[in-house]
């Protein structure tokens, strides 16, 4: 398929661009393949990508209940960043940050990967130390991370309440320059190009319904368009992972499901550059290159599959918002949407072989997937083409829980909703 | 007996206030309670409280959750499965009631210094407080003398209809302060007065 | 969402606190089957239909509620205090056990 | 100019008149205007400039459905933008500016991107900016570069950051009966229910009650359609169960009926009254809810419909009949429906010129034909417009014969003049709320539009909004949809359509003209016929894919005039049927909301303060206060002249030295009453409590279900039954729902009840080796001395009249008290001891020096206890009992908590006599300064008087093995790097011989 370039456009808008060819095909799913990957979310088709990339496993299919994208990387606040304060957090993030940085260049697809900064306000002396301790860890393990006392903050962000008087004042902020949005579609797309580039089938409108076992083996899975077998099934479907692995006859998993809502206002003109997050609740809020503000909060704090989040939680995030930046109180809310999350039981992700033989499992991605997408997909492919995890994401395992070894990133224990 | 310090005074400002157009919306004061003691039964020695209460106060409280009974100078209802707020402008009702309370039907725990009483009349109360609670104020759904627990984010408050158009709020000491200022930002639109 | 408490009828989801999943049961206190507690502590049901959760009424009269919802419709099915749904599960240790 | 205000009829007043400025110009205008109707009266059309090419733009529609004018109000400093004109009610003094062009409105350079329309097509930027591979360009530098330049030229208005003066509120509201909308249908749904007696709200985004009645040329019970709203919005505003509600918009449908609406209360005023809010947002919870939300005209897609004076039919006839002003004096039609007749022939009576009606359909009804002849003006059947002429205002529009069956035109082309040109493309039912209900919109072939999915019972539709189009049957629904709300039960199951017996409410399924140039679908966003086509060649066929990919549907008005033609266009393309497409989900807001309105009161006062009862003192008294959660806590009491370390060292020495008094009222307390107390308490703490004697405290330690720390205090035993806990002012909530989720599901058999006293008491911590010396001179009512107050002791007695509660424990390691006394009394007593400690030279302090005491002995507090810590890890393994179980026993042992290797509680001593910073982390070598391997970090840091050092607490891999081992400090954030040792964290006093003295 042709590259993308400006070069191309330009021939096309010649012949009314007329000539484009799909993105990616279409094609009916082969009886069966050396993987497959059920879930065509950004996670699944990274996967695929890395599989066929780095492993020249290209054998694969990727299968999507609906259409490619449909589920949490389409529903995201595109913030990118691996400002994590655990060694563990910090090897996994950073290595996707690098994968992000050339990721474009990797898909030959704009992915618009932006890299304005995220900079975490803090309100007290005590969270300063908090997040200076973060940032402190994430330059000893080769990251990159600053503090902006007030008066920077206020210059770095204009519009900014940085005044005293505020209720929770600012008292300084911890900025990550490389970090930052993308487009978040566009990632998924960019993936799904490259894989079929690379000869993975993408098959859309494909329901998993049940597994093909042998014995205890997963050997592949009952699908709405008929069976398909596999020497290898990976399972990256964050958001249903409960309904899926119920299909494998896994009733319990050390994950909760919660759905998360996110915000746009109406189209703005640059307001804010970066990505801003309010330490004195839960809000993390930047501006997208069409203008509308991209924001978002806490979960709704229960279990769900519906995406449909409920009132108190919209308040409370706009209440923050407005805190944040008091301008804002005559913008207006123009769209909101809800994604579920896979919230495990100590924050942090689960990428690992098994729980049963044939079968690999991704999840637990609470909601922090988007910016995990690629090294995700990458660890992933690793892990189903090798049988064995790659260090970054050695620790993301099953039995972490029985044995106490746990990422707990925010020190809520088994609070899933907490995280 | 030294006088409590009321946690208002600094916001406390007498008088009209906001936008009076013939008359206040609402009239909002302290009522200062001697006592405020909250009374909890183990579960099926409900009654025992209710009928300790009564002895020990001679106010007789109805059955049923939010349950009760408003008089000149002390109120009682239920606020919770076997609790219940007792407001008395008298100090002491805290040791009365421990006396008529045996641990065998439950426990008193005198708060008359860890809850702050706000009362809010006039015709505009309901509007008023609806801007606070998710409650439904109108007298079939909260007749009067019931109360009830409720919350306005962080301010946790119970509230009893002591009156038609008369509310008696119980918030926390600390958060008095904030939920007075409020309170008044809130009335400013259909003018109140302070007492 | 309104959840409809026993004692202080419909209220506004904000004045509740969601306590998880209503299906685990704790082992007793000096249990030492450690699979039991890790399933206790870590496992969950996590359904796609009716659920049986605990909530507390912490903006209310603070009674813990067990509740039957649907998590994919949000629709409540039933709301019952903990305390009277045997919500005891088999932790025996009572006042009276020799448990400790 | 073409546009005017007719010589009569209208809703305006047309005795007062009101002056407003739009770009600058000012512009009479009547009472009853929209910022739209009044500068149509004033001749102006071109209102706005669009998203992605910068086209001129006109006002399309008469309301909320505006894709184009979109104004920006200027209120002193502060700029709403993005308001639809046609929705802007106008003021004396209204001053607004278009958007989205520079220099000016009319010349607007940004209009270059039209000529590279072709290659600006729809997802151009995922095919370029990659910028080069490797250079200075190379990764995201070379897109974040063209980013800059693409950013600044999106957007639509512009907001400063100037805050807002205004203020909002929330109100909360209970009803039987919701109705959204006030046309003929809502209206008679709502005297239907209020007549059954039930509590109802009326609720309309309009400012004026009546929908469609009030500008549709009907007659309803022999009055006019205006007459008759008013007529019954008087029956129903008499009556104390009614709530009318305009200038209000129903926005979101949430689970259980809780519906969010937007009121705008002063919008519309020129001056606020006092104490009024701007806007008001409600939340109502209605038992059922009444759908009458009408529904929206459609645009017809063909070249240069986006030109200034093409606009909705029905808009024109409102317009008209509403506002008296004629969007143009020489009128052409273009529509596949009846429907649009009766909007020509609506401004023909009002004095245009009738042109052309021009219909695609070959054949039309009787009743269409007539109200044609009598609109007058050419009837071209069978015909379509296949372009507009003109430059920023329509001057005609070309038209050529068209074929229903092959959806083509054909023939020769001619022009006809028009300075204003009216499309009806039919009706979308305004579905939105019920699709925020929850089921999907179902597709109907006659109507040509998607209906309302089946009520689940909550809510009952009626009028246009179920495609019911006819007035006569829309009353009829309105009436029935009143009577089954306040019955209870739904009447209706399937959607019912209603063809009206003059006019056919069914249109001709034709949605798009293909003829050469630009044909908008999305009018805001720049989406035309081809950017849909391009996205299905490109496979982005499903309607999620399409909306994404091209941006279709995403502007400010929500899609409302392009969501159907835009399905139409790409299921043509796919050759299948529109509902195969897919149909969009509705989430709330149906329209945009302001951000103020939903943090209501909150806005400017995000959370409540807490304060202690000496509140007021420490701030008197200049202290620097700190916010602790939602608490203020004196951080130091600065003397003139002094900085904080000087501050919180001369404190922390007049501890040590002498005397000091600290506000401990913050600490969480909760009264743990009933005869299983004790035996609850032994449960939760990791150490005994049943065995603690009556008028002693003890201090104990809480870990979580999975054996982690959760929280320390000292708890007293007031009695047999009753103890007083205290827990860390942090976790009070915490802990309180912990304690009372065992209580409730766990342990319910258990006779404990739980109260929070926190703001009960208020605590004054007296500490130091002078403070039994000053208990002494203020305590009366019992003796302080060693024999009777010993340590962990309590006595009660008074304070200068007032019962006090002492307890001696401290936190400070010098011998100290707490004294409690009730929290009205909490000022009197700190005067009272403060007054008695003057001899002894008794200092206030506060959370610093507090820090400097705990920090020399080693007592944890939060930045310790971090939700990952365990009891092992701070050094507490004394505290775990081994006699019984209790929360966190049977999971505390586990491989990864018990491990050597994890980060345990040590002190630090600075050996460069520099401060230490908390944050910073501890490593074996200096060099490299970074990266390098963490071995911990540091958590608390002072400068100890008692020990003349700069020292800190840390937690730090392997703990006590490194005692006396050299490492180094590291903290690049702050740049601060230096040799540390490690040592106990017992700095000073390990003995403790100074608190038992």
């Amino acid at each position: 398929m042709a590259e993308y370039s400006a070069f191309a456009l330009l021939k096309n808008a010649l012949s009314g661009n007329k000539d484009w060819k799909p993105a990616w095909r279409k094609p009916a799913p082969k009886p069966s393949y050396d993987v497959i990957i059920i879930g065509g979310g950004g996670h699944g088709l990274s996967t695929a990508y890395y599989l066929a990339k780095e492993h020249g496993i290209t054998n694969v299919a990727v299968l999507e209940k609906g259409y490619l994208g449909s589920g949490n990387v389409g529903r995201n606040t595109t913030i990118v960043r691996s400002n994590y304060l655990l060694p563990d957090s910090i090897r996994f993030y950073e290595h996707s940050m690098k994968l992000w940085e050339n990721l474009s260049h990797d898909l030959n697809y704009n992915v618009m990967f932006s890299q304005r900064g995220v900079l975490n306000l803090a309100h007290t002396p005590g969270q300063a130390d908090d997040y200076i301790r973060r940032g402190n860890a994430m330059r000893l393990a080769g990251g990159d991370a600053e503090w902006l006392n007030t008066a920077e903050v206020g210059r770095f962000v204009p519009g900014l309440d940085v005044s005293g008087s505020a209720r929770f004042p600012v008292v300084g902020g911890l900025l990550q320059p490389r970090a930052g949005t993308a487009r978040h579609d566009a990632v998924a797309w960019g993936y799904a190009r490259g894989a079929d580039r690379r000869g993975v089938d993408m098959i859309e409108n494909c329901e998993v319904i049940g597994f093909l076992r042998e014995g205890d083996r997963i050997v592949g899975v009952q699908t709405n368009r008929g069976e398909i077998r596999a020497k290898k099934v990976g399972v990256a479907v964050a958001g249903s992972t409960g309904r899926v692995m119920k299909l494998a006859g896994i009733e319990h998993l050390p994950i909760e499901s919660h759905v998360l809502q996110a915000f746009v206002s109406e189209s703005l003109k640059p307001f804010v550059d970066s990505v801003v997050t309010f330490g004195a609740g839960h809000l993390y809020m930047s501006q997208s290159d069409k203008g509308g503000l991209v924001f978002g909060g806490g979960l709704d704090e229960y279990n769900t599959y519906a995406q449909r989040g409920n009132l108190p939680l919209v308040e409370e995030v706009m209440s923050e918002i407005c805190a944040m930046f008091p301008a804002l109180s005559r913008v207006r809310l123009l769209r909101s949407w809800g994604g579920v999350m896979d919230m495990s039981m100590d924050g942090s992700p689960i990428i690992t072989k098994g729980p049963l033989p044939g079968m690999y499992l991704n999840s637990g991605w609470c909601y922090g997937g988007f910016k995990a997408t690629p090294a995700s997909g990458w660890a992933f492919a690793w892990t189903i083409a090798k049988d064995e995890p790659h260090a970054i994401n050695a620790a993301y395992t099953l039995d972490r829980f029985s044995r106490g070894i746990l990422i707990d990133e925010k020190g809520q224990g088994a609070t899933p909703r907490l995280h | 007996m030294v006088e409590q310090v009321s946690p208002l005074e600094p916001v406390w400002k007498p008088g009209s206030h906001g936008r009076i157009l013939g008359g206040a919306g609402v009239t909002l004061t302290e009522t200062r309670p001697g006592s405020i003691v909250q009374l909890a039964a183990w579960p099926g020695h409900e009654k025992a409280m209710m009928e300790a209460i009564r002895s020990a106060t001679g106010l007789s409280l109805a059955d049923g959750g939010g349950a009760g009974v408003a008089e000149a100078t002390k109120a009682a209802f239920g606020f919770a499965p076997g609790k219940f707020l007792l407001a008395d402008q008298a100090e002491g009702a805290g040791a009365a009631l421990a006396g008529a309370v045996g641990i065998d039907i439950g426990v008193v725990t005198d708060l008359s210094h860890g809850r702050t009483a706000i009362r809010i009349s006039g015709p505009k109360a309901e509007w008023v407080l609806a801007k606070f609670f998710a409650i439904d104020f109108s007298i079939p759904a909260f007749p009067v003398g019931s109360g009830l627990s409720t919350a306005h984010h962080d301010v946790f408050a119970q509230v009893q209809r002591t009156g038609a158009d008369q509310f008696d709020l119980y918030v926390f000491r600390s958060f008095a302060r904030s939920f007075w200022t409020a309170l008044c930002h809130a009335s400013e639109e259909v003018g109140y007065e302070v007492r | 969402m309104i959840i409809n408490c026993p004692y202080c009828g419909p209220r506004d989801l904000v004045e509740f606190t969601y306590q998880g999943d209503g299906n685990r049961t704790r082992p007793q206190p000096a249990s030492q089957d450690y699979p039991a507690w890790n399933a206790y502590i870590y496992d969950r049901l996590n359904p796609a239909g009716d659920h049986n959760e605990i909530w507390q009424h912490s903006g209310g009269c603070r009674s813990h509620l067990a509740v039957v919802r649907n998590t994919l419709t949000h629709e409540i099915k039933s709301v019952e205090f903990v305390r009277d749904h045997g919500h005891r599960k088999s932790d025996g240790h009572r006042k009276t056990g020799a448990a400790s | 100019m073409s546009s005017s205000r007719a010589t009569a009829g209208g809703l305006i007043d047309r005795s007062k008149t009101v002056r407003f400025i739009f770009d600058g110009k000012p512009y009479a205008g009547l009472e009853g205007d929209t910022l739209a109707s009044a500068l149509l009266a004033n001749g102006v059309s071109l209102m706005g400039r669009s998203f992605k090419y910068h086209r001129p733009r006109g006002v399309v529609t008469a309301g909320i459905d505006e894709p184009n004018a979109l104004v920006t109000v200027l209120k002193g400093e502060v700029r709403e933008a993005n308001i639809p004109a046609p929705l802007l009610e106008i003021y004396d003094g209204l001053t607004a500016v278009s958007q989205n062009r520079f220099p000016s409105l009319g010349f607007d350079v940004g209009a270059v991107n039209q000529l590279g329309g072709k290659v600006i097509s729809a997802g151009f930027y995922y095919k370029t900016f990659m910028g080069p591979v490797v250079g200075p360009l190379k990764g995201t530098r070379f897109w974040m570069f063209c980013e800059k330049f693409i950013r600044r030229a999106a957007g639509l208005g512009r907001v400063d950051y100037a805050p807002d003066p205004a203020r909002y509120e929330r109100m909360n509201a209970f009803a039987d009966v919701l109705i959204v909308g006030s046309g003929p249908a809502g209206l008679a749904a709502a005297k239907a229910a209020a007549d059954r007696g039930a509590r109802v709200i009326l609720a309309d985004l309009d400012a004026r009650f009546g929908g469609t009645a009030k500008w549709s040329d009907e007659t309803i019970d022999g009055m006019s359609g205006a007459d008759w709203a008013d007529m019954m919005v008087r029956e129903l505003s008499g009556r104390d169960t009614i709530r009318l509600l305009n200038r209000t918009t129903i926005w979101g449908y949430y689970d259980d009926n809780t519906i969010a609406a937007l009121e705008r209360v002063t919008d519309h005023k020129a001056v606020a009254g006092k104490g009024e809010r701007r806007h008001r947002h409600w939340v109502i919870r209605p038992k059922k809810v009444v759908i009458a939300t009408g529904a929206f005209e459609r645009p017809l897609v063909f070249p240069g419909n986006d030109r200034p004076g093409v606009m909705l039919a029905a808009a024109a006839e409102r317009y008209a009949n509403e506002y008296g002003v004629l969007p143009g004096s020489n009128v052409a039609l273009f529509t596949n429906n009846d429907g649009a007749y009766r909007s020509a022939l609506a401004l023909k009576k009002a004095g245009a010129e009738i042109a052309a009606i021009v219909d695609v359909r070959a054949t039309i009804s009787e009743a269409a034909r007539a109200l044609a002849a009598e609109a007058g003006g050419e009837l071209l059947l069978g015909h379509a417009v296949t372009s507009t002429s003109g430059g920023k205002q329509v001057s005609g529009v070309s038209v050529q014969p068209f074929d229903l069956a092959s959806r083509s035109v054909s023939g020769s082309s001619r022009s006809i003049t028009a300075d204003c040109v009216l499309m009806s493309g039919g009706w979308s039912p305004a579905i939105h709320l019920a699709s925020q209900a929850g089921a999907k919109a179902i597709w109907n072939d006659e109507l040509q539009a998607f209906l309302p999915p089946e009520s689940r019972g909550r809510w009952v539709g009626a009028g246009a909004f179920t495609g019911t189009f006819s007035t006569t049957a829309a009353i009829a629904e309105g009436e029935a949809a009143g009577l089954a709300a306040t019955g209870g039960e739904d009447t209706r199951s399937e959607p019912r359509l209603v063809v009206d017996g003059a006019l056919d409410p069914r249109p001709a399924p034709v949605f798009e003209i293909k003829a050469s140039g630009k044909a908008f679908v999305d009018y805001q966003l720049d989406v035309t016929a081809d950017d849909v086509r391009l996205a299905h060649r490109e496979g982005f066929v499903s309607v999620e894919h399409l909306k994404r990919y091209t941006t279709l549907g995403m502007g400010t008005d929500q899609g409302r005039t392009s969501n159907v033609p835009g399905l139409a266009i790409m299921a043509e393309a796919q050759g299948a049927p529109i509902p195969e497409v897919g149909t969009t989900r509705f989430r709330p807001p149906f329209a945009p909301v302001s951000l103020g309105s939903l943090a209501a009161e909150r806005y400017a006062d995000l959370k409540p303060e807490r304060l202690t009862p000496m509140h007021d003192w420490h701030v008197e008294k200049g202290a620097i206060m700190y916010s602790a959660g939602l608490w203020y806590r004196p951080m130091i009491y600065g003397q003139p002249g002094e900085t904080v370390e000087q501050a919180y060292v001369r404190e922390a020495k007049a501890v040590r030295e002498a005397v000091g008094m600290v506000d401990v009222s913050t600490l969480g307390k909760i009264m743990v009453q009933g005869p299983d107390a004790a035996e609850f308490l032994d449960r939760v703490y990791t150490n005994m409590f049943s065995t603690l004697a009556v008028n002693k405290a003890r201090y104990g330690l809480m870990l979580r279900d999975d054996g982690v720390m959760m929280d320390d205090g000292t708890t007293w035993r007031l009695s047999e039954t009753d103890f007083l806990m205290t827990t860390t002012t942090a976790n009070a909530g915490k802990v309180m729902q912990h304690l009372e989720y065992f209580l409730d599901v766990v342990w319910p058999d258990m006779k404990v009840h739980l109260t929070s006293v926190t703001d009960e008491w208020a605590g004054t911590a007296v500490g130091g080796p002078k403070s039994r010396d000053v208990l002494a001179a203020c305590v009366t009512g019992t003796a302080v001395d060693n024999a009777t107050l010993p340590f962990m002791g309590i006595v009660k007695g008074e304070i200068a009249g007032v019962p006090v509660m002492i307890c001696r424990l401290s936190f400070s390691g010098e011998l100290a008290y707490e004294v409690y006394c009730g929290a009205g009394h909490g000022q009197h007593v700190w005067d009272a001891i403060r007054a008695a400690g003057k001899p002894f030279g008794i200092v206030p302090y506060g959370l610093e020096a507090l820090g400097t005491l705990r920090i020399e002995k080693g007592h944890v507090t939060g930045a310790e206890i971090d939700g990952r810590t365990t009891a092992r890890d701070l050094q507490l393994d004394g505290m775990l009992s081994k006699k019984k179980p209790f929360i966190g026993s049977a999971m505390m042992d586990r491989e990864g908590l018990t491990d050597d290797n994890r980060i345990k509680l040590v002190g630090v001593i600075s050996l460069d006599n520099r401060p230490l910073n908390g944050g910073a982390h501890i490593v074996e070598q200096l060099e490299p300064k970074e990266p390098n391997t963490s071995i911990g970090h540091i958590t608390a840091v002072c400068y100890s008087p008692a020990l003349g050092k700069y020292i800190g607490l840390a937690l730090v891999k392997g703990g006590k093995k490194r005692h006396g081992q050299r490492a180094f400090t590291a903290d690049p954030l702050r740049d601060r790097f230096g040799p540390v040792e490690i040592v106990s964290h017992h700095m000073f006093d390990p003995e403790g011989n100074r608190m038992h003295g």
